[in-house]
C-alpha cells in the first residue's frame, strides 16, 4: 500500500515535536512519567559522579598527599550535600531500576483482558505506582542515614 | 439549573496556516454550552456562527472513528469525548496534537504515523492456513476460545486517534521510534493464535529506533481513551522477545465441522 | 491544465465497501493499480460506527437455512427487494464472515471456539454474527490492516471527489480536490468503483458521521444516472438525545425492553410475536403513536422521548456484550445503562435508497460500479433489516471488486482521451459558482434549516401537506445567495469542503421529498398518514429519479425483480 | 564491523544485566567502607591496604566495568533518542565506546598501580 500525498510545498510545515522539552517536563501524566524522567536524571548524575569518582581514586597512584588533599576536596559541606545525592540517587536509580526491569519484561502489569468503562489501563496499577512511591522513600531514608553519618561525625 | 441555562465559555483556538507562513496566535470565541456540549460541538458551533475557517478533523462525533485528536486545556483528547462540563474551567484551550506535523489550526498531518503503522505488519500470517479462502464451498474459521480472544481484544480497539503517540515522551525527540500505537499494535498479531508468523514483528521492532526506545513512561495508557493500554502491550512484548516470558498464546487451527 | 493521474481501477470511499472492493480488485491481479478515495482518512469512515451485527447464515446444523434469510429479507422490505439480489446476498455472506475471521476479525466466540451469532430484528433465527458491539469497527480494522498487505492499493487519505467523468456512456475518472492543498486533480481510470455510503446527515437527528454527506449519490446523479427508491429512509428506534448517536438493536436483540411513560411494554399491542425485535419501521412506528398518544417522557431538551430498559440484564453481560453503548450512555447521555433505562427515539438511520444498479451492482455508465449504501441494487426495498447493511457491503465489495478488475485488464490498452470541457465546466461550477461565489447568506444556516425541514416534515410518519411545505422549503433554501467560502485559503479548507457537502444535499433532499410525496402508499419505512395501506397495484415499483438540469427532476418507475415470493400482509 | 554489531535486545539485556551485577559488587564496596568507622575508611593506608587483597581488587575491577558498560549505554541510549542521522548516530555509538574504554582504562590503571600488581 502507498499513500499519495503532495509534500512539494509542506517543506515549511511545523514538525510539531515537543523536542527536548517533551520529556524535561515530568509534571504532565502521572507517576509513571515523574519516574522515567527521574530515572534518566539520576542515571546521568550517577554517571558524572562516577567518572568523577574514578578520577577522584586515581589520585591513590599518587601518593598519599595527593589522596589527603582529593580527600579535603570532598569533606567540605558542599561535597558533603553531593554525596548525600549521590546516596540518594543511586537508591532511587536502583530500586526504581529494579522495578523497571521487571515491568518492561511484561511482569507485574496484569493480563491483557476487556476494558470496562470507564477504563483503568492495568498497566498504570498500584503495584507499579508504588514501587515508584517506594523507591522515592527509601531514597530520602537513605539520604537521612547518610547525611546523619557525613554529618554526624564533626563534617 | 437556571444559570446553567445561559452558560457561556471561552474558547481559545490555536491558529496558523504553515504553508502561508502565518504566525500562530490564538483566536477566542464564546460559545454557550449546555450539559452534554462537547468540546467538539462548540468548535463546530464556532465554525458554523463565528469563524467558518476554523480547522478541524472530525467525523463519527462518538469516539470510534479517531479523527478529533486535539490537545485541550493541556491534555491530548477527543474532542467529541470531551464534554465541557467535565473540564470545570471556563476557558478552554485548543491546541494541534504535539509530535503530528501541522498542517493548519488544529489539523495535524498523520503520514508519518499511519506509515509506522503499516511498517509493523499488521495483519494475520500464517503458513498453515491459508489466510485467503481458495476453496469457497469449504467455509471453517479458526477455533477461539473466549480466553484466546481476550488474549488481543484489548489492543484490537485502538482507533489511531494518535493520543499516545503524542503523549511519548520518545516520541517527541524520536520520529523513528515507531510509538506506542504502532507498537500495541505489533502486540495485538502476535498475540492472536490466528498469526503463527515467528518472529517477522520482533525483526522489525529490534531495531535501533525499535521498541527499546520505549521506557515505560505510560504516558500512552493515561491519555488513551480507548482502554487499549498500548503500555501494557509493548511490555508484554519485550518480555517476549527478551525470552523472559513466554507468549503463552494458543495456535488456532481451524474447527472441524463435525465436533458440534 | 488540471493534473491528472492514472490508474486501473478507482474506489470512491474507503467504508466497509470501498475496502473489500479494493482487496477483492488488488488480489484478482497484483499489477492492476488500484486507487481508494476518500474524503476522509481511509480508517475515519462513517462504518467504524456500525455496532450491532452482520447477518449471515453460519448454523445450518443448527436449524437455520439460507432460504429463511432470503425471506426474512424479503418480508422486512416489504416485498420492494429485488428478490434475486438478496438470493445472492444470503449465498454469498457466510464466505465473507469466514474470510473475515482468517484476516483476524475478532469475532465473538461461542463456548465450543465457534462464531456466535445474536438476535436481531424481523429474523426468525440468531442471525446476527457480532464482535462485542462494534463490529464495523472491528470489520473495518480487519479490512484496513489486510489492504497494507497490498503494494498495489493506494489511498488517496482526504481527497474530495467532485464529479465523474465519462463520455459515450463510459466511465473515464473522476474529479478531485485535495484537500489538503486544495489542489484540483483528475483521477482516471478505465474502471471505477463508488462506494460512498449513506447521505443521512441530511437530517439533524441522524445516526451518521458528519461525513455522511450526500456528495457521491450527487455526483452520479449529476452525471446523468438515477437515484433510486430515495424516499425510503430508515429511521433507527433507539437513538439517544440530544446528539442521535445509536444504541445498537443488539441491545434488544440481547432481551432490552422499550417502556412508555406507564412504565409498560408498549411493543406488545403492535408486534405480539416479536416484540422489540420486530422490523424497524414497525417499531418506530409503534414508537411515535405511543408519543403521540401521550404517552412519552420528555427530555430535558423539550424533545419526546421513550425509554430503553436494560437493568434486567445483568452487569456483567452488558459489559461484555454491550460494552461500547454502555460508555456511550455514561458518556453522551449521563446514563449507565445498567441501573437507568436510557432515553431513545427514532432517529435517522439508513438510505435504503442510492444510485440504481443491477445484481452486480453496474451502474448505467459501463466502467462504473457501486457497492455499500451508497448503491441501491434493491435488496432492501422498502425497509432494510439491522445487520444486513454491513453484510451488503462485503458481498457487493467483492463482487464489484473482482468485476472491475476484469472489466479493467480488458480495457487496459485502450487509452482514455477526456473531455477538456468537461474538466473546466465542472472547475467553473466549483470555483466560480462555489468557492468565489458572492452569496450573503450563511451557509451553514442554510444547512441547519434544510436538515431541521427533514426531520420535521419527512420523518417516521408522513403527509402530502408536510411534504409539500418541505419541498417547498428545500426550493426557497436552494434559491436564497448562499453559495459562498469565507475561509479563501487553499490549505485544508473545510469550510469550501461543507459548503460543497450543502450543495450537494440541497438536490439530494428534494428528490427524497418528491419520491415520498409521489409514493401514495404505505410500505416499509414509508409510511403515509394520507395513504396508510400498502398499494401493491399501484406501487409495488421502484421510483427513479434523474437529473434535470433545468428543473425538476424527471421522475419514473422501474419493475421488481420476483423470484419466488409472493406478496403478503407483513406481520410480526 | 555490521556483524560485531548487537541487537538492540541484547544490548537491553546487557543494560539490564550489568544494573543487576553492579548493584551487589557496589554493595560489598559499600559495606567495606562500613564496617569500620567512616572517617577511617578513608585513609589513604586503609584504603591502600584493600588495594592489596586480591579479591577487592577483582571486586573493584568488575565494578569499573559494569558501570561503565551501563552507564555509557544509558547516555548513548538518550543520546540517539534527540537526534536522528547516520553520522549522528555512528559519532554517538563512536565516542561512547571510546569514553567507556578511557574510564575503564584509566580506572583500571589506577588498581594496577595501587595494588602493586
Ligand atoms: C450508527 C450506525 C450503526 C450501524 N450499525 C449497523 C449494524 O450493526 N449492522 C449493519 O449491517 N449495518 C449497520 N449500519 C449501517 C452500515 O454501517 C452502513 O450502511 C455501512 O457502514 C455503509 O458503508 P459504506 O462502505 O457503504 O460507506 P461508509 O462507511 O459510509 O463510507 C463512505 C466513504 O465514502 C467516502 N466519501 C463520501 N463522499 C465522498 C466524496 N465526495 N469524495 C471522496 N470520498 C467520499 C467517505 O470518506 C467514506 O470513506 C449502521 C449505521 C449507523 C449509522
Ligand atoms: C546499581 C544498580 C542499577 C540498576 C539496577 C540500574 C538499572 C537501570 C535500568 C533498568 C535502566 C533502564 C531504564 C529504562 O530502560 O528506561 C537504567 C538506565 C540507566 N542507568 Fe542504571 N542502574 C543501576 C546503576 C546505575 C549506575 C551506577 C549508573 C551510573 C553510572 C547508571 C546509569 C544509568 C543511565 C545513564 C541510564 C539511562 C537512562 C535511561 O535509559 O533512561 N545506572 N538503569
Ligand atoms: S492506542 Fe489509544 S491513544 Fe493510541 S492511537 Fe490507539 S486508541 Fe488512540
Ligand atoms: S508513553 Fe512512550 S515510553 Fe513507552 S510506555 Fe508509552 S510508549
Ligand atoms: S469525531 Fe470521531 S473520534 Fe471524535
Amino acid at each position: 500500500m502507498g499513500t499519495v500525498s503532495n509534500n512539494k510545498e509542506n517543506n515549511n510545515m511545523n514538525s510539531g515535536r515537543e523536542g527536548i522539552r517533551g520529556w524535561l517536563n515530568p509534571t504532565r501524566y502521572g507517576w509513571e512519567r515523574v519516574s522515567y524522567w527521574l530515572q534518566r536524571l539520576t542515571g546521568l548524575f550517577l554517571l558524572v559522579y562516577f567518572v568523577g569518582h574514578v578520577y577522584e581514586t586515581s589520585s591513590l597512584t599518587n601518593g598519599v598527599d595527593a589522596w589527603n588533599s582529593m580527600l579535603e576536596l570532598t569533606q567540605t559541606i558542599g561535597g558533603h550535600i553531593f554525596l548525600i545525592l549521590v546516596i540518594g540517587t543511586s537508591t532511587f536509580h536502583t530500586v526504581n531500576g529494579i522495578r523497571l526491569i521487571f515491568t518492561e519484561s511484561g511482569k507485574g502489569l496484569g493480563k491483557p483482558g476487556r476494558p470496562d468503562y470507564p477504563y483503568n489501563p492495568s498497566s498504570l496499577n498500584y503495584t507499579q505506582k508504588s514501587g515508584i512511591w517506594i523507591a522515592l522513600l527509601l531514597a530520602c531514608i537513605a539520604m537521612l542515614y547518610g547525611g546523619m553519618v557525613l554529618f554526624g561525625e564533626g563534617g | 439549573m437556571s444559570n446553567e441555562e445561559n452558560k457561556k465559555v471561552q474558547l481559545k483556538v490555536y491558529r496558523t496556516n504553515y504553508n502561508k507562513d502565518d504566525s500562530s496566535h490564538y483566536d477566542k470565541f464564546e460559545v454557550p454550552v449546555k450539559r452534554w456540549t462537547t468540546v467538539l460541538d462548540a468548535l463546530l458551533h464556532v465554525k458554523s456562527y463565528s469563524d467558518s475557517s476554523v480547522g478541524i478533523r472530525y467525523s463519527c462525533r462518538m469516539a470510534s472513528c479517531g479523527s478529533c485528536g486535539m490537545k485541550i486545556n493541556g491534555k491530548p483528547s477527543l474532542a467529541c469525548y470531551t464534554k465541557i462540563s467535565e473540564l470545570k474551567d471556563d476557558v478552554i484551550v485548543c491546541e494541534p496534537l504535539p509530535n503530528f506535523p501541522r498542517i493548519r489550526d488544529l489539523v495535524s498531518d498523520f503520514s508519518q504515523f499511519f506509515s509506522h503503522h503499516k511498517n509493523m505488519k499488521p495483519f494475520i500470517q500464517n503458513d498453515k492456513v491459508s489466510v485467503d479462502i481458495d476453496d469457497k464451498s469449504d467455509l471453517v474459521e479458526f477455533e477461539q476460545t473466549h480466553e484466546d480472544v481476550d488474549k488481543y481484544l484489548q489492543f484490537s480497539y485502538c482507533i489511531r486517534c494518535g493520543l499516545c503517540y503524542s503523549a511519548c515522551p520518545t516520541v517527541a525527540t524520536d520520529p523513528k521510534f515507531p510509538g506506542p500505537q504502532a507498537l500495541s499494535q505489533a502486540y495485538r498479531y502476535e498475540a492472536d493464535g490466528r498469526d503463527n508468523s515467528k518472529k517477522t514483528r520482533f525483526n522489525i521492532i529490534d531495531e535501533r529506533h525499535g521498541i527499546w526506545r520505549c521506557h515505560f513512561a505510560g504516558s500512552c495508557s493515561v491519555v488513551c481513551p480507548k482502554g487499549v493500554d498500548p503500555a501494557l502491550g509493548i511490555q508484554l512484548l519485550k518480555g517476549h522477545m527478551l525470552g523472559l516470558s513466554k507468549n503463552n498464546k494458543k495456535i488456532s487451527t481451524l474447527r472441524t465441522k463435525n465436533n458440534e | 491544465m488540471t493534473e491528472t493521474l492514472s490508474y486501473d481501477i478507482i474506489i470512491v470511499g474507503s467504508g466497509l465497501a470501498g475496502l473489500r472492493a479494493a482487496i477483492s480488485a488488488a488480489s484478482k491481479n497484483k499489477n492492476l493499480k488500484i486507487a481508494v478515495i476518500s474524503k476522509v482518512q481511509a480508517m475515519r469512515s462513517h462504518s467504524v460506527s456500525a455496532e450491532g451485527g452482520t447477518a449471515a447464515v453460519l448454523c445450518e446444523n443448527e436449524g437455520d437455512n439460507l432460504e429463511s434469510h432470503v425471506y426474512d429479507t424479503i418480508k422486512g422490505s416489504d416485498f420492494l427487494a429485488d428478490q434475486d439480489v438478496a438470493e445472492r446476498l444470503v449465498k454469498k455472506v457466510p464466505y465473507e464472515i469466514i474470510q473475515l475471521d482468517r484476516w483476524g476479525m475478532p469475532w465473538s466466540r461461542k463456548e465450543n471456539g465457534g462464531i456466535d451469532q445474536r438476535k436481531f430484528g424481523g429474523y426468525s433465527f440468531p442471525r446476527a454474527t457480532y464482535a462485542q458491539d462494534k463490529v464495523g469497527f472491528y470489520e473495518m480494522q480487519t479490512l484496513f490492516d489486510t489492504c497494507l498487505k497490498y503494494e498495489n492499493i493506494v489511498f488517496f487519505n482526504e481527497w474530495f471527489c467532485s464529479s465523474i467523468l465519462h463520455n459515450d456512456g463510459a466511465f473515464q475518472g473522476f474529479t478531485c480536490i485535495e484537500i489538503k492543498n486544495g489542489h484540483f486533480v483528475n483521477v482516471i481510470a478505465p474502471a471505477g468503483i463508488i462506494c460512498t455510503g449513506g447521505a443521512g446527515r441530511i437530517y439533524s437527528f441522524s445516526t451518521y458521521a458528519y461525513s455522511s454527506t450526500p456528495d457521491g449519490l450527487d455526483m452520479a446523479y449529476r452525471a446523468g444516472l438515477a437515484l433510486k427508491d430515495m424516499e425510503f429512509v430508515q429511521f433507527h428506534p433507539t437513538g439517544i438525545l440530544p446528539s442521535g448517536i445509536l444504541i445498537t438493536e443488539g441491545a434488544r436483540g440481547e432481551g432490552g425492553y422499550l417502556i412508555n411513560s406507564t412504565g409498560e411494554r408498549f411493543m406488545k399491542i403492535y408486534a405480539g410475536n416479536k416484540l422489540e425485535l420486530a422490523a424497524r419501521d414497525v417499531v418506530s412506528r409503534s414508537m411515535i403513536t405511543e408519543i403521540q398518544a401521550g404517552r412519552g417522557f420528555k427530555h430535558e431538551t423539550g424533545v419526546d422521548c421513550l425509554k430503553l430498559d436494560l437493568r434486567h440484564l445483568e452487569g456483567e453481560k452488558i459489559k461484555e456484550k454491550l460494552a461500547g453503548i454502555r460508555e456511550i450512555g455514561i458518556k453522551f447521555s449521563g446514563i449507565d445503562i445498567i441501573e437507568e433505562p436510557i432515553e431513545v427515539r427514532p432517529v435517522c438511520h439508513y438510505m435504503m435508497g442510492g444510485i440504481h444498479s443491477n445484481l452486480d451492482g453496474a451502474t448505467e455508465l459501463n466502467g462504473l460500479w457501486v457497492a455499500g449504501e451508497a448503491s441501491c441494487n434493491s435488496l432492501h426495498g422498502a425497509n432494510r433489516l439491522g445487520a444486513n447493511s454491513t453484510s451488503e457491503c462485503l458481498v457487493w465489495g467483492t463482487i464489484t471488486g473482482e468485476l472491475a478488475a476484469n472489466y479493467s485488464i480488458k480495457h487496459r490498452d485502450k487509452s482514455i482521451n477526456i473531455d477538456n470541457q468537461q474538466i473546466s465546466l465542472d472547475e467553473k461550477r466549483i470555483y466560480d459558482g462555489i468557492f468565489r461565489g458572492r452569496g450573503e447568506v450563511n451557509p451553514y444556516e442554510v444547512r441547519k434549516e434544510l436538515t431541521d425541514t427533514m426531520d420535521e416534515k419527512a420523518y417516521v410518519y408522513r403527509t402530502e401537506s408536510a411534504l409539500i411545505e418541505g419541498l417547498k422549503k428545500i426550493r426557497h433554501l436552494k434559491s436564497l445567495s448562499w453559495k459562498h467560502v469565507d475561509d479563501q485559503a487553499k490549505e485544508y479548507n473545510t469550510n469550501f469542503i461543507n459548503v460543497m457537502e450543502l450543495d450537494s444535499m440541497l438536490r439530494v433532499a428534494e428528490v427524497v421529498l418528491l419520491g415520498a410525496l409521489n409514493r401514495r402508499e404505505s410500505r416499509g419505512a414509508h409510511a403515509r398518514i394520507d395513504y396508510n395501506t400498502r398499494d401493491d397495484n399501484n406501487f409495488l415499483k421502484h421510483t427513479l429519479a434523474y437529473y434535470n438540469d433545468e428543473g425538476e427532476p424527471k421522475m419514473s418507475w422501474h419493475p421488481v425483480t420476483f423470484t419466488r415470493y409472493a406478496p403478503v400482509e407483513r406481520r410480526y | 564491523m555490521a556483524s560485531l554489531r548487537l541487537r538492540e535486545s541484547q544490548i537491553t539485556k546487557i543494560h539490564y544485566l550489568t544494573g543487576i551485577l553492579s548493584l551487589f559488587a557496589v554493595a560489598i564496596h559499600i559495606l567495606f567502607r562500613l564496617i569500620m568507622p567512616f572517617g577511617q575508611s578513608l585513609s589513604y593506608e586503609n584504603v591502600v591496604a584493600n588495594y592489596h587483597n586480591i579479591f577487592y581488587v577483582i571486586l573493584l575491577e568488575s565494578i569499573l566495568v559494569l558501570i561503565s558498560i551501563h552507564g555509557f549505554n544509558g547516555l548513548r541510549i538518550i543520546l540517539i533518542e534527540l537526534k536522528q542521522s547516520p553520522k549522528w548516530e555512528s559519532t554517538i555509538t563512536i565516542l561512547v565506546l571510546i569514553s567507556m574504554i578511557g574510564v575503564i582504562a584509566y580506572g583500571t590503571r589506577t588498581i594496577v598501580i595501587a595494588s602493586g600488581l
